[in-house]
């Protein structure tokens, strides 16, 4: 299951969707709104997410497909909220759902590495300002990806 | 015929809007489209020079300069993404 | 925070306990009682779980400190059920949360694997007439436990 | 003094109770109530013989069986955990 939407959602509620008594392990990685920036000085007051829904859904599907069949994984949830939210609100979820441990966790990972630099989502601060910057992409995502080709192909 | 384009993050911001529908007498490679947008604005010079930018023609990449682009097309600009 | 219950909790209430504005990255291990098992063809209708409970608790509180202090995480909860648990139901929640993503899901794969051998806990498989059978540690798990030795000291 | 015996998982299972308490006149070392308890019930010698289980004295996993055991102790036989 995709998701690509404005709202917030319910972790317990979005588990249930890919619960089944085959399954025995889950991983799930949520990414929040931080208030603190890395990379300068800043305050920001939240961010807009903005998003090329049509390719973003395409792009998220290959991913998801992927991991589904390289990790044989019994299920595998993604949500992706888009536009303005504030600090310490839910961007991304992703669940995996395995009966091995083991396997959960490294999908988990590979498909939220993926998004990170593979899917049409665009960050924007909102400074205290009022103004709107754009967040850059980070090496750091792009050379974690790397690992990945050795696992995957 | 009509190609749509839209633009994404900085390059939305800096154009001020976030697509635009050309009109056209002929097929077109991209490559054509590139230097006719060029000489229309010169912002599109700093865009085409960005290697980091992608381009995706009806949800593919376009990995060919001299690709064709047809009637009813949808070229996007993508900048690197920052999703998640 | 640590919690040894009975009761099913509920992972959004749960998130919120760990949740805050300068995390950035939440990394969740959920395990749960499956239908088929992997050792047998024998069918189950739950599971029951035996725990110590004094020395379970010390030894997840050294496991979480572990798991803080070696990926500098924000936080860490670690949730364990005990006693009778039915088909699909939750066992064992970990959350470890981080301003980066990679630190939080290592952390995370370290303390569910370290739990799976070093905190005295035992499942107990419900049989479809009415027997219980003891469930026996998997080698695996040790095997796996193995690569935090370089990791970790 | 008085020394209790904390049994768990097929242990407890098989000796059909999860604890015991031991009264003893004097201090003990953990060897001599092995031997103290295979004397009374030839069950703990296939105990003692299984290297995969654990002894814990008081919350604490014992390394030498010259260990003393003291008044209140609390002696706990654990098979390899399956939790998680």
């Amino acid at each position: 299951m995709i998701k690509i939407i404005n709202d917030n959602f319910d972790l317990e509620t979005e588990f249930k969707f890919v619960s089944s008594n085959t399954n025995g392990a889950y991983s799930f990685f949520l990414g929040t709104v931080r208030s603190d920036l890395s990379s300068s000085n800043k305050k920001i007051k939240g961010i807009y997410l903005e998003c090329y829904e049509e390719l973003a859904l395409a792009q998220l599907s290959k991913i998801r497909s992927k991991a589904i069949s390289s990790w044989k994984l019994n299920e595998c949830l993604i949500i992706h909220r888009i536009g303005k939210l504030d600090l310490g609100e839910k961007i991304v979820l992703v669940i995996t759902a395995s009966s091995h441990r083991a396997k959960a966790i490294e999908a988990c990972e590979f498909v939220i590495d993926s998004l990170k630099i593979d899917v049409a989502f665009w960050k924007f601060h909102l400074l205290d300002n009022d103004e709107k910057e754009t967040v850059l992409q980070k090496n750091l995502d792009n050379e974690k990806m790397l690992k990945w080709k050795d696992i995957i192909n | 015929m009509n190609i749509t384009l839209k633009y994404f993050s900085w390059i939305r911001v800096k154009l001020k809007k976030s697509h635009d529908l050309i009109e056209l007498n002929q097929t077109i490679s991209f490559k054509e489209l590139k230097n006719n947008l060029i000489s229309k604005d010169p912002v599109f010079q700093e865009i085409f020079e960005d290697k980091s930018i992608k381009y995706f023609l009806n949800l593919t990449e376009i990995d060919d300069d001299n690709q064709t682009l047809n009637n009813g097309d949808i070229l996007a600009f993508l900048p690197p993404v920052t999703g998640g």
